[in-house]
């Protein structure tokens, strides 16, 4: 009777991938951009771009953190739902933040 | 198909409760307080959050008994503000967010879905220290003279203009919190990863999959409560000024902070009673669950947008009245998974074999007491009337109707249904089904009144009234005092039925679920061998066949 | 009977993997367990973005309510010691990252060697950090009771051009200066926090890198560990530019 | 069983005393309790509907009818009616709602200003012509009232249930709501947000008076200085005219006519100025710069109670010219005499 049942694909999960092992040689190159990219904010912020430098920065600080979630958190080689997971958070994260900003903004800005 | 129904079992009549189980596998206090079983950790949850119900419906009774007259005359003024701060905190935080899942759900998780436990067993027992631990924290704030902040904490009040513990109070949430993200995390994890072998989503039993929204939520929602209170307490300790508008910072962002934890949270109280509600009624109805798909899908769909709606609790606190409107209009969407459930119940009877056994009469009572709690969540949704109503008794009367009308007979529901399968033995039937009759009649008369009350104008969290109000609240009362004893009840017969209960068998409901085709109480491993899963949730028929097999080899 | 359908299903999966004697009784698989265990790391992670994503709201809206009081405030900390602490915490970052695979080879000595070199970043970045808070001390930026706004208000002068270096602030503004560094000691702090915590657990799992256990096949704690020093690294990411960076151009 | 006729006539007073249903005093009254019975009307609707089937169910398939279950999987058809029956009634219930919410929380233009200051625990209320009460409030009836409200401490929640309006009162920061009542009578006013110890000592009256009792009303319990009269008074001892003083070479910008203006601010913006706007100035000066002057102006954080920002507030409202700044000049400029004698003043 089990046999007939029996679902390897089951006991470890469907959901599941192969352990990728990252070599040193990715990592390196990610920790070079990282530098560069830490330089790169550092020096936009003495550059006068208005309304764009604090955008500049947390944009290059996305591209650093996705990076890092990328390659030294190895999302880019797990399971798809390990990505979800990491995609879930942020996306409450921005829930939180754009929700709660869209209060605020159609209000009168600055004078509550 | 040939219906099936399912003769009762002979096992039940020569049933023994099993030479081997989780109970009876190691001996001695110090094998509970340092278990990783589960099914022991959920015994150690049952225990704990029954104890901090009763002091939770104590400080009720107290409040009822304030409000019989409209004069302050019991206690002081300071005195009933602590009583339904320490009320509304004790019932929530150490009761009816940890009730379902944490009790109900860490038992019967792990067998739904074929495993020996939950995935990281160390920190399901953390989970339970972590609440013992806040909890002993929030006992410190009341012992040493109370709280008087209402359980929402309110900024400026809780930061600068009271004297009370309000930290300590702070600190204990923060602690639970910490136990509630860690039981939600384990449940992600264990249902994701640890389902037996032909157990696919599609077959989980409804009550994993309400448990799973509603660890979302937990892991989601909590760590934000996390913080704002951390904020509270550092305001309060060395005046930061992030909630203080003397200083620049921003009351309201206080509330939003705040409901963006506490509006999900009652998700998170009223999910997993969703769940108990759907194997109830499949069970007692002999019939799978009507539309399981629609019900499985409403759970997450709750779930998902119960993060968007928080602002409905600030619809006249100063938020926009653009936001105003879209946060009404999310709740009304939100509103719409809970019908569906309702209605699949519903129909779940149809063309079913039905009894009325205990679990199913608060099962019952659930569906007609949350539409109307759920319904007059829909008065407040729709902005106009919230201002009316907000700030006053209908609010009160709403959530004790999804809460204690809702989720409370769910988990009484859910408590008789699996009681057999947590102890070996049976609740007496006859008395149970009284208690639950009396507590549904006695839920009614307390908090029909209020709605009543709160469309007059009566404030909440009201230490005296104007005359006028008094018979309402006389009659409420009266109902309150009906009401305890109908919880009363059952804590008494279940302490009688461990010991002198009739032994149940492994399946005296002829349920079809994972838990009950193995012994009860069960074995500190679960099962024997690691089942696989080839049929679908509820299937009676599949069941039915069962039976008739074993019957056979047995006889 | 007791489990009619609890039945025996093939051992054959389990044949194949090496027993280790880390594996709970409760896991099937070697596999399903370290899966696990990545899927819990991952999940806690959530819950700290979102604890942290409470601070960076408020951070976000008090920043725009009172941006001149940010931006004079920001430009009180110290941009090269930020960008010295950023890239200490990068490279422990990368160190630990070297870690995991040190570990995942089965290469016991490198493995040790990148804990300890991800431990002396971390306590270094520490140690910047805490220069920062002393000179705040001093500066009179710690809210609280001390607090102090004159030098918002009046900016000291600079001695070549005899311009204050500051746009200085009216009083109302520069109360506001505050609500900056109650963010900034919370956000940092918080993250500081959590560096102590990792720094704690470095020590134990060097420990117990030294003794070869993570290096028989069993990398799960280095892992998890490493996902979590990742995050904090993130955080760190994101603080540097917010609280260290904004308006800092040369115009103002 | 025989009740003494004492204890009878006791019950058939409390019972008579006891109120069902609040009244409907105000013109928003009858529109929030037709969207409450609308309300009602869909929860019996959906109660008897799920008890219809419920009920129905329970008695047709209880096992002695029904011993053997037939095994149903669902119905999309029925899931999808129940999907929309519901979203359709809940939306009309957000329609009808938003309505009301507008309604409720966008004054008429023509409404009368009363201003109202919560504190613990207790209501104040300041009406234009100088008219102070606490715990009370008299308005007339036919005539759109405003409240423009603030919290000296903590949030505080002003409600009048008859009138079915009810608005939080935020510290730091204006709140209005209106109403229009029309029946004369007294009527609760209940802080409705928990606010500490004595929240539920937080009450007071309503009165609504006829027009002309009203205006009796006024007259009587005047206390001789109207709103505007005062806050002109701080203006001066403040040291506010001292650069406001509406001269060319003033420091700071000409105050007449600003309110109602739109305004353009350093920082690029352009703003309302309204009351909220105006009290804000004054306490975070630099958080408004008008374009082309500096950020000089002090803040008064802390030195002005609201009563005498509203005050001031109310006198600024009034400057059509600068008129009274000047007068206040030569006012403060004589020895900081209190103008007392300004009720004789022509305005011009
Ligand atoms: C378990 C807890 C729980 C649950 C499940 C809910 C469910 C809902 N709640 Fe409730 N709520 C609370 C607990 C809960 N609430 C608490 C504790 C507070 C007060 C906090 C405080 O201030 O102290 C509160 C306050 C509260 C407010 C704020 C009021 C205010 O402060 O002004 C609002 C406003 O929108 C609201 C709305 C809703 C809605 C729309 C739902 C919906 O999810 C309900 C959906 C369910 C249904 C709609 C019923 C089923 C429908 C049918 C059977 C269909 C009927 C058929 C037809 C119409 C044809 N709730
Ligand atoms: C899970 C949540 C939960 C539960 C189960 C209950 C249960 C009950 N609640 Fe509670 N309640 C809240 C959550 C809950 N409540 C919250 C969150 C608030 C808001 C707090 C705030 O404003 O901050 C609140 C507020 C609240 C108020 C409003 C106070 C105010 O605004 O001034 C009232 C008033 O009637 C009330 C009554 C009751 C009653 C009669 C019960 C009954 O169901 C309890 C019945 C149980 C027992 C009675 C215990 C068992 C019996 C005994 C131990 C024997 C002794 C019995 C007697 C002495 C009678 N509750
Ligand atoms: C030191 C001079 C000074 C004093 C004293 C002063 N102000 Fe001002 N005021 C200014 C200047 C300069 C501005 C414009 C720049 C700004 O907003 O900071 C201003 C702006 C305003 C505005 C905004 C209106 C507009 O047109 O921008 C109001 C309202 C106002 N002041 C009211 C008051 C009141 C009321 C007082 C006294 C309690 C007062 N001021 C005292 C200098 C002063
Ligand atoms: Cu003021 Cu309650
Ligand atoms: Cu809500």
């Amino acid at each position: 009777m089990s046999s007939q049942y029996h679902d390897p694909a089951n006991v470890t999960n469907p959901e599941h991938s192969e352990h990728h092992i990252i070599g040193p040689g990715t990592y390196i190159l990610v920790y070079v951009s990282l530098l560069i990219l830490t330089g790169l904010t550092v020096a936009a912020a003495f550059v006068d771009l208005g309304i764009l430098n604090p955008v500049l920065a947390v944009g290059i600080a996305c591209v650093k953190g996705t990076v890092v979630i990328l390659f030294f958190m190895h999302v880019f080689y797990q399971s798809k739902l390990i990505k979800l997971t990491v995609t879930a958070g942020f996306f409450t994260f921005l829930v939180l933040i754009t929700m709660t900003l869209s209060d605020y903004m159609s209000r009168a800005w600055g004078l509550w | 198909m040939s219906a099936a129904t399912i003769v009762n079992l002979p096992d039940q009549k020569t049933a023994v409760i099993p030479k081997k189980n989780y109970i009876n596998a190691e001996d001695g206090i110090l094998s509970w307080l340092f278990t990783a079983d589960h099914k022991r950790i959920a015994i150690l949850y049952l225990i704990s959050i029954t104890f901090f119900f009763l002091v939770g419906g104590t400080f009720a009774g107290l409040i009822r008994l304030e409000l019989l007259t409209p004069q302050p005359d019991l206690v002081a003024s300071d005195t009933y503000n602590k009583l339904f701060t320490m009320h509304g905190i004790v019932m929530i935080f150490l009761f009816l967010v940890p009730s379902i899942p944490a009790t109900l759900g860490n038992f019967l998780i792990p067998i739904m879905i074929g495993t020996r436990d939950l995935a990281f067993p160390k920190i399901n027992l953390l989970s339970w220290y972590l609440y013992m631990f806040g909890a002993i924290f929030l006992s410190a704030a009341i012992v040493l003279g109370g709280v008087d902040t209402g359980w929402t904490f309110t900024t400026p009040l809780s930061t600068h203009y009271l004297n009370t513990h309000v930290v300590t109070a702070g600190l204990g949430v923060f602690i639970v919190g910490f136990s509630s993200i860690f039981t939600g995390l384990n449940f992600i994890v264990t249902i994701h990863r640890m389902r037996a072998p032909g157990m696919t989503w599609f077959r989980l039993p409804l009550f994993v999959w309400s448990n799973y929204a509603a660890s979302v939520l937990m892991v989601l929602g909590t760590p934000v409560l996390a913080i704002t209170l951390v904020l509270v307490v550092l305001e309060r300790t060395i005046g930061i000024g992030v909630f203080d508008p003397t200083k620049g910072g921003d009351p309201l962002l206080f509330q939003h902070l705040f409901w963006f934890y506490s509006h999900p949270a009652v998700y998170i109280m009223i999910l997993p009673g969703f769940g108990v509600i759907s194997e109830v009624m499949s069970t007692f109805s002999r019939k799978r669950v009507f539309g399981y798909s629609a019900v499985a899908f409403s759970s997450v769909a709750i779930a998902l947008f119960g993060f968007f709606v928080w602002a409905h609790h600030m619809f006249i606190m100063g938020v926009s009245n653009y936001s105003a409107l879209v946060f009404s209009l999310l709740t009304m969407l939100v509103a719409v998974p809970s019908a569906i459930k309702v209605f699949n119940w519903s129909f779940t009877m149809q063309k079913g074999s039905i009894t009325f056994e205990t679990p199913m009469l608060y099962a019952l009572a659930f569906i007609g007491l949350f539409t109307i709690g759920g319904l007059t969540g829909v008065f407040l949704g729709s902005l106009g009337m919230d201002i009316h109503l907000t700030e006053t008794y209908f609010i009160v009367a709403h959530f004790h109707y999804v809460m204690v009308g809702g989720m409370l007979m769910a988990f009484l529901a859910g408590l008789h249904f699996w009681w057999p399968k947590l102890t070996g033995r049976m609740y007496p039937e006859s008395i149970s089904q009284l208690s639950a009759v009396t507590s549904f009649i006695g839920f009614n008369l307390t908090f029909m009144p209020q709605f009543m009350l709160g469309y007059l104008g009566m404030p909440r969290r009201y230490h005296s009234y104007p005359p006028e109000f008094q018979v309402l609240n006389v009659l409420s009362t009266a109902g309150a005092t009906v009401l305890g004893f109908g919880f009363l009840m059952p804590v008494l017969y279940l302490l009688w039925s461990l010991k002198y209960g009739k032994i149940a068998g492994n399946n005296p409901w002829q349920a079809t679920g994972l838990e009950w085709q193995i012994q009860s109480p069960p074995l500190t491993e679960n099962f024997i061998e690691m089942p696989v899963m080839d049929h679908e949730a509820y299937d009676y028929e599949w069941l039915a066949h069962k039976t008739e097999q074993e019957v056979t080899t047995v006889g | 009977m007791d489990n009619a359908i609890v039945a025996t299903h093939d051992t054959h999966v389990e044949e194949h993997h090496v027993e280790l004697p880390q594996l709970r009784h409760h896991f099937e698989t070697e596999e399903q367990q370290r899966e696990a265990g990545t899927f819990g790391m991952w999940l806690f992670l959530l819950t700290e973005i979102m604890f942290f994503g409470g601070l960076f709201f408020a951070y976000l809206l008090y920043r725009n309510w009172y941006n001149p009081a940010f931006v004079a405030a920001s430009n009180q900390l110290s941009i090269p010691l930020g960008t010295v602490n950023t890239a200490v915490l990068i490279s422990s970052g990368f160190f630990m990252a070297l870690g995991v695979w040190a570990a995942e080879v089965r290469k016991k000595s490198l493995l040790v060697l990148f804990l300890i070199l991800t431990n002396i970043a971390g306590l270094a970045f520490l140690g910047v950090k805490a220069v920062e808070y002393k000179e705040k001390w001093d500066k009179h930026h710690i809210p609280g009771a001390h607090f102090d706004i004159t030098e918002f208000v009046n900016p000291p002068l600079n001695p070549k051009t005899g311009k204050p270096v500051e746009e200085p602030l009216s009083p109302d503004m520069a109360q506001k200066t505050q609500l900056f560094f109650v963010l900034y000691f919370a956000m940092t702090g918080m993250h500081a926090l959590h560096m102590v915590i990792g720094i704690v657990l470095l020590f134990w799992l060097t420990y117990r890198a030294n003794r070869g256990e993570f290096t028989e096949g069993y990398v799960a704690p280095i892992e998890n560990f490493g996902l979590y020093w990742h995050f904090v690294d993130i955080v760190w990411i994101f603080l540097f530019p917010l609280l260290y960076l904004i308006n800092r151009h040369p115009g103002t | 069983m025989h009740i003494s006729p004492v204890l009878w006539q006791f019950l058939v007073k409390w019972l008579n005393a006891s109120a069902l249903f609040p009244r409907e005093a105000s013109t928003i009254a009858p529109y929030t309790d037709a969207l409450y019975f609308f309300l009602l009307l869909i929860t019996i609707v959906g109660l008897t509907l799920v008890g219809a089937l419920v009920f129905g169910f329970a008695i047709r398939y209880r096992k002695e009818r029904s011993p053997i279950a037939t095994q149903v999987e669902g119905s999309t058809l029925l899931e999808a009616t129940w999907t929309i029956i519901p979203l359709a009634l809940f939306l009309i219930c957000f329609v009808w709602g938003a309505l009301l919410y507008f309604r409720i929380f966008n004054p008429p233009a023509n409404a009368m200003n009363i201003y109202v200051v919560g504190k613990q625990w207790m209501w104040k209320a300041e009406h234009q012509g100088g008219q102070h009460e606490i715990n009370s409030l008299h308005v007339p009836t036919g005539q759109p009232i405003q409240l423009t409200m603030i919290s000296q401490d903590v949030f505080h929640s002003f409600s009048i249930p008859d009138f079915r309006v009810k608005r939080e009162v935020i510290p730091g920061r204006y709140s209005t709501v209106w109403f229009e009542a029309t029946t004369p009578g007294t009527y609760h006013i209940f802080c409705t947000q928990y606010c500490g110890t004595k929240h539920s000592g937080m009450i007071g009256e309503v009165t609504v008076l006829t027009p002309d009792d009203y205006k009796k009303w006024t007259e009587e319990s005047t206390s001789g200085m109207s709103l505007a009269q005062n806050g002109e008074r701080l203006f001066a001892s403040m040291g506010c005219n001292s650069c406001h003083s509406g001269s060319a070479t003033s420091r700071g910008p000409n105050l007449a006519n600003v309110y109602g203006s739109k305004l353009k601010l350093a920082n690029g913006s352009e703003v309302l100025v309204n009351e909220a706007f105006l009290r804000d100035t004054i306490l975070n000066p630099s958080q408004h710069v008008p374009v082309g002057y500096a950020p000089i102006m002090p803040t008064y954080q802390g030195q002005i109670s609201e009563e005498g920002l509203i005050d001031l507030v109310e006198f600024i409202k009034s400057l059509k010219t600068n008129y009274r700044v000047q007068q206040t000049l030569t006012t403060s400029e004589s020895n900081q005499v209190t103008p007392q004698d300004t009720t004789g003043v022509v305005k011009p």
